[in-house]
């Protein structure tokens, strides 16, 4: 390999003679024979790779940045949720696949009603994580999504998570607590903004 | 002036019927669900027994009009298709947009930011390198290649998967810096899985460049002289082995490869051996890359402009060409100052590479064919687009 | 590489050829007469001191407000490393120009490419037929006023 | 003159002990169902060692789902292939496309005739065993070219031409091979060839020229049995699936059987004439060595010089690429007939002067 500065040639094959070549030929079968049964006699602890996975479903480790379902972030399914109907995301998504309804709250404010995900027309590129000022969306990295009907895969993403902030205020009582509001009850803006 | 317009049916008519004796011509798909088709590549070869007389390539088969998608799409989102061109080295495509736009609006960038791209630029190259070598062992005949080079691959799609938050189509590289700030443990794995692939490509060398079958199918075999490579546009190893060392990474040195050193590989005469050699010999060149880069990556933050800022281009003419695993990928943007490009058009490496087949592979047979296209590394949705 | 002294060699050298200078936008492009635009391409190829013996790229804007056709040619020289965008302007209504298959080969495919997305038609081209759309595809779709019936407007 | 009646017929098979027709019609009805239960069970153990051992080389697992460990793989395909409707394209020639599955099956049943798996064993001890199973083997390649030809499609046409080619080509250097053979054992019966080399198998006794030989031998029936580095006919990556893109169900199966007959008769010849067939592996000096040698029944160490020797096919099928077609026939033409032939010529001079081993 002529190395000079920075240019590598690639190197021509030599011409053999016929004894040269049966040699060749021989040396050439010997070496990649040798390197496959390297791999015979290994195979039955070390060098097998495949992931059988319907039975290593507990052992597997899938990556935690790995984008699989859209969620909102919330501690637990009734602890609210951050998103503010603000409809950032439904504009930054490529395809049409986020729909945000959203109506006036009951602290009067918009607040999120429905927010619409499609699975099928998602393409996982991460723009609506990103886009979103109030940090209300991730990815979880469950890729167990098959389903057998394709009008499941239209998810309604803050069915099960609670309501939005501004449906609680600070509990006087307890420390560090919140408590419902009530309808029709005013409240401050900083109050609702100074919450989590 | 004399311009006619022809439809297929009209040049698949023109056969040598004069012939009484010996073999006659004939046409034959080798069509768009072949298995040695990388896609769906239609050839229609005009044969004469196994001698190939003349051959039609037919694309269009997975034309999904992107550049007409690009039109109406804005330019962050934009980003995210060219994932689906070229699927082998999509974070270079992202790095092409996102370059582009970022030299309009001449966004800065620290230095963080483009050593961790010139880091993932390499380990996307490698990938698409092991792939090509599994699939050219099997077209090859060979079956057992397919799956090391896979393997090989695997390993390394885990790490990035890691890093980017997804094994194909990354959308890692947006413009004015990078999704995430690459994991802690990524400097670690990619110093394993360097001492892991050394002795591996040596190992392919062993199975595949020393076999003597396989040199003697490589050899001579398509033959692209130097001004018929420039002729006929091809870029990439296509053109390095003709002996043109035209690598974008050392003329135009974006990112941090001014500052890394690597050599460019060039071939002597222009055929499958040398277009064979020189990938292999670029996997271990993209390895020093990256062992020269991965210690040292500067400190900053992985994303310098907000993401939900509005990208408006001033009106005019940009483009700016990036080298992927197979080329010089040139994005050009003609736009009208709204929030979405007037006119966006992908220089595929792919298009420009596939054409000189119908010029290499005249006079030779089915499995020449077969090696040419092969080496020749062709990606059929960046054909189309 | 420095676009703009290349620009200025170009206009030196060739100065009847260029159409219009182009100093509103930023960067490189020569826009070119439609006249003498074969003629140019050769000497451009052959010059000692430009030697642009790779056309990287050829492209169409369509400008339909101002009933014009823009044909980009990207050139790129592998001995110099240097690149130039030359602009042809074209009228919409017949768009018509030369074919560069002689100089460089792979003109055939691109400008068959054009010239099925956006109708652009090259005289004594070897080969010209629609390359990604049937044979019987009605319309040219990168063209602005394309209209189909299972085009989703937004 | 023989006049040809019923009678007679009976006589002409070996009829020592006067048997009548039904009872000869009879015995070969037997013969035809051992063979087919062999045959089954053979294939089906083959089938799954060779995805093993394939799925060894490759990293991988290998069938392991059907059964345990993917026992049942091969019966599983069995079933499949036999409940998979049998399609004839339209503007085939039915009829050649019918019959040439069965040209295939039935070449190579045939030549089970004469595999000697113990002295006993054996279904017909003719005198010109060898001679028979070159004539059979060589109907195989009707059936693959009335199969590419008959299915019209230009792929399979392609690959029937190129099977031809290379099996017509081939079988020149396995009958010069066999007959350097025949040279040092002057028999063509397959039992006194295994017999003749009671204190050394050929390879030992004969040392270069049956070395030569072998190596002729083992490379041309590679190419007999379209396996990997001559495998143009079915070249997956180049034609598709070759002359039996077509078949479907049974007549797949047919094909699919075909092929693995002939790679278990055909490395049974190899170990007949070179590794000395069923008989026990001596060491002139060690008794005890040899005692306990003799323990191992004689079919048993048949199967396992036939295994040895698929064992060798299948690795070299997992590792080297196809050949190109004109490098097949060269290799044929210009190099393996000269040297087999060169190797008759010293063969022949070897037995002139008693120069090989054990004479």
């Amino acid at each position: 390999m002529k190395e000079h500065a920075n240019i590598i040639v690639a190197p021509r094959i030599k011409p053999e003679s016929t004894i040269g070549f049966i040699y060749k030929t021989v040396l050439s079968l010997k070496g990649g024979l040798m390197s496959t049964l390297k791999y015979f006699f290994k195979s039955v602890f070390v060098s097998t790779i495949t992931m059988e996975y319907p039975e290593n479903k507990h052992r597997i480790k899938i990556a935690d940045r790995f984008r699989a379902k859209l969620v909102l972030i919330s501690k637990n399914l009734s602890s609210p949720h951050k998103c503010t109907g603000c409809k950032v995301c439904e504009k930054t998504c490529p395809n049409k696949s986020i729909y945000i309804m959203s109506h006036k709250g009951i602290s009067q404010k918009i607040e999120l009603k429905n927010f619409i995900w499609r699975l099928d027309a998602c393409t996982f590129c991460n723009a609506c994580v990103i886009a979103c000022p109030f940090d209300a969306l991730t990815f979880k990295n469950n890729f167990e999504q098959a389903v057998y009907d394709r009008r499941l895969l239209i998810y309604n993403l803050n069915r099960y998570i609670g309501p939005p902030q501004s449906y609680f205020k600070k509990n006087t009582a307890k420390e560090n607590s919140v408590v419902l509001l009530k309808p029709y009850e005013k409240i401050s803006l900083q109050e609702i903004l100074g919450k989590c | 002036m004399t311009i006619q317009l022809k439809t297929l049916n009209e040049i698949l008519h023109n056969l040598d019927e004069k012939k009484h004796w010996g073999t006659k011509e004939y046409f034959i798909n080798m069509g768009p669900q072949h298995p040695s088709s990388h896609g769906v590549l239609r050839f229609v070869l005009k044969l004469e027994g196994e001698i190939i007389k003349e051959i039609i390539p037919i694309l269009g088969y997975i034309h999904r009009g992107i550049e007409k998608i690009g039109e109406s799409v804005s330019y962050r989102n934009f980003v995210h298709l060219t994932d689906r061109c070229d699927y082998f080295s999509s974070i270079i495509n992202n790095w092409a947009v996102s370059r582009t736009i970022e030299q309009a609006l001449n966004m800065e960038t620290n230095d963080r930011i483009e050593t961790i791209r010139t880091i993932f630029a390499e380990i996307q190259r490698i990938q698409s390198h092991t792939m090509w070598w599994g699939v050219f062992g099997m077209d090859l005949g060979a079956f057992t290649p397919f799956f090391y080079g896979f393997r090989d691959r695997e390993f390394l799609t885990s790490i990035v998967e890691e890093t980017c938050g997804s094994r194909l189509t990354m959308n890692y590289i947006q413009p004015g810096g990078v999704l995430y700030d690459i994991k802690s443990n990524f400097i670690k794995r990619i110093k394993q899985y360097i001492k892991y692939l050394r002795p591996r490509i040596e190992e392919y060398e062993r199975l595949i460049s020393d076999n003597v079958i396989v040199q003697k199918r490589t050899e001579n075999i398509g033959i692209l002289t130097k001004e018929k490579a420039l002729s006929f546009g091809s870029t990439g190893p296509v053109l390095r082995a003709s002996g043109v060392p035209l690598d974008l990474r050392k003329n135009d040195s974006y990112g941090v490869y001014d500052k890394v050193k690597f050599s460019v590989v060039i071939g002597t005469k222009g055929d499958s051996w040398d277009r064979y050699w020189i990938r292999i010999e670029e996997m271990r060149q993209s390895l020093n890359i990256i062992e020269q880069l991965v210690d040292n990556i500067p400190a900053g933050k992985h994303m310098v402009t907000k993401y939900t800022t509005k990208i408006k281009l001033p009106v005019g003419y940009y483009q700016s060409s990036i080298e992927t695993a197979r080329g010089i990928l040139g994005i050009f943007v003609a736009s009208n100052g709204m929030e979405n490009p007037y006119r966006i058009h992908m220089r595929s490496p792919n298009y420009n590479n596939l054409w000189s087949i119908t010029d290499m592979a005249v006079g030779l047979k089915i499995s020449d064919l077969v090696t040419i296209v092969s080496t020749l590394d062709l990606i059929i949705p960046d054909v189309d687009r | 590489m420095i676009i703009s002294i290349l620009k200025d060699a170009i206009y030196l050298k060739y100065g009847d050829f260029v159409l219009e200078k182009s100093e509103i936008s930023l960067v490189k492009e020569v826009i070119i007469k439609q006249s003498k635009f074969l003629e140019f391409m050769q000497l451009v190829k052959d010059d000692k001191d430009l030697k642009f013996d790779i056309l990287l790229d050829h492209t169409a804007v369509d400008y339909i407000n101002e009933n014009v056709f823009h044909l980009v040619y990207h050139l790129y020289s592998s001995i110099y490393n240097h690149q130039v965008i030359i602009l042809v302007e074209v009228p919409r209504d017949k768009p018509v120009i030369s074919t560069l298959c002689s100089i460089w080969r792979i003109a055939e495919w691109q400008e068959r490419e054009v010239f099925d997305l956006f109708g652009i038609l090259y005289n004594n081209h070897p080969d010209l037929r629609r390359i990604f759309l049937e044979d019987d595809w009605v319309g040219f779709p990168l063209r602005k006023n394309y209209k189909d019936n299972f085009m989703l407007e937004k | 003159m023989i006049n040809y009646s019923v009678d007679n017929f009976a006589n002409l098979v070996d009829n020592s002990n006067n048997s009548t027709v039904i009872e000869v019609a009879f015995y070969i009805l037997s013969i035809f169902i051992t063979c087919l239960i062999f045959i089954s069970l053979f294939v089906m153990v083959v089938v799954y060692i060779e995805r093993k051992v394939a799925a060894a080389f490759q990293c991988r697992v290998g069938p392991n789902r059907v059964g345990w460990k993917g026992i049942l793989q091969s019966v599983a395909d069995l079933l499949k292939l036999l409940t998979k409707e049998k399609i004839t394209p339209l503007y085939s020639d039915k009829f050649l496309h019918f019959i040439s599955p069965m040209l295939c099956i039935s070449a190579s049943f045939m030549t089970l005739l004469i595999v000697p798996f113990s002295p006993h064993i054996q279904i017909i001890n003719i005198d010109m065993g060898i001679l028979y199973w070159s004539a059979i083997s060589s109907l195989g390649i009707l059936g693959i070219l009335l199969a590419g030809w008959s299915s019209y499609n230009k792929w399979s046409l392609i690959s029937a031409v190129r099977a031809a080619s290379q099996l017509i080509s081939y079988e020149l250097s396995i009958i010069l091979s066999i007959l350097t053979m025949i040279i040092f054992t002057n028999t063509l019966n397959i039992q006194k060839i295994v017999l003749s080399q009671l204190n050394g198998c050929w390879i030992w006794r004969g040392h270069v020229v049956t070395l030569i030989a072998f190596i002729i031998f083992f490379i041309a029936s590679i190419a007999e049995l379209n396996k990997i580095p001559f495998d143009l006919p079915e070249g997956e990556s180049e034609l598709g699936a070759g002359f039996h893109t077509e078949y479907s169900g049974m007549q797949f199966a047919f094909f699919f059987l075909a092929e693995y007959v002939n790679l278990f008769i055909t490395s049974t010849i190899i170990v007949i004439l070179f590794l000395g067939g069923w008989l026990p592996w001596h060491i002139s000096g060690f008794s005890i060595f040899n005692e306990l040698m003799d323990s191992i029944p004689p079919i048993m160490w048949l199967l396992l010089k036939v295994s040895m020797i698929i064992f060798i096919i299948m690795w070299i099928r997992w590792t080297l690429p196809r050949l190109r077609i004109d490098h097949l026939i060269l290799l044929e033409w210009k190099f393996l007939l000269p040297t087999s032939l060169a190797n008759m010529v010293l063969a022949s001079f070897l037995v002139l002067n008693n120069l090989y081993f054990y004479v």
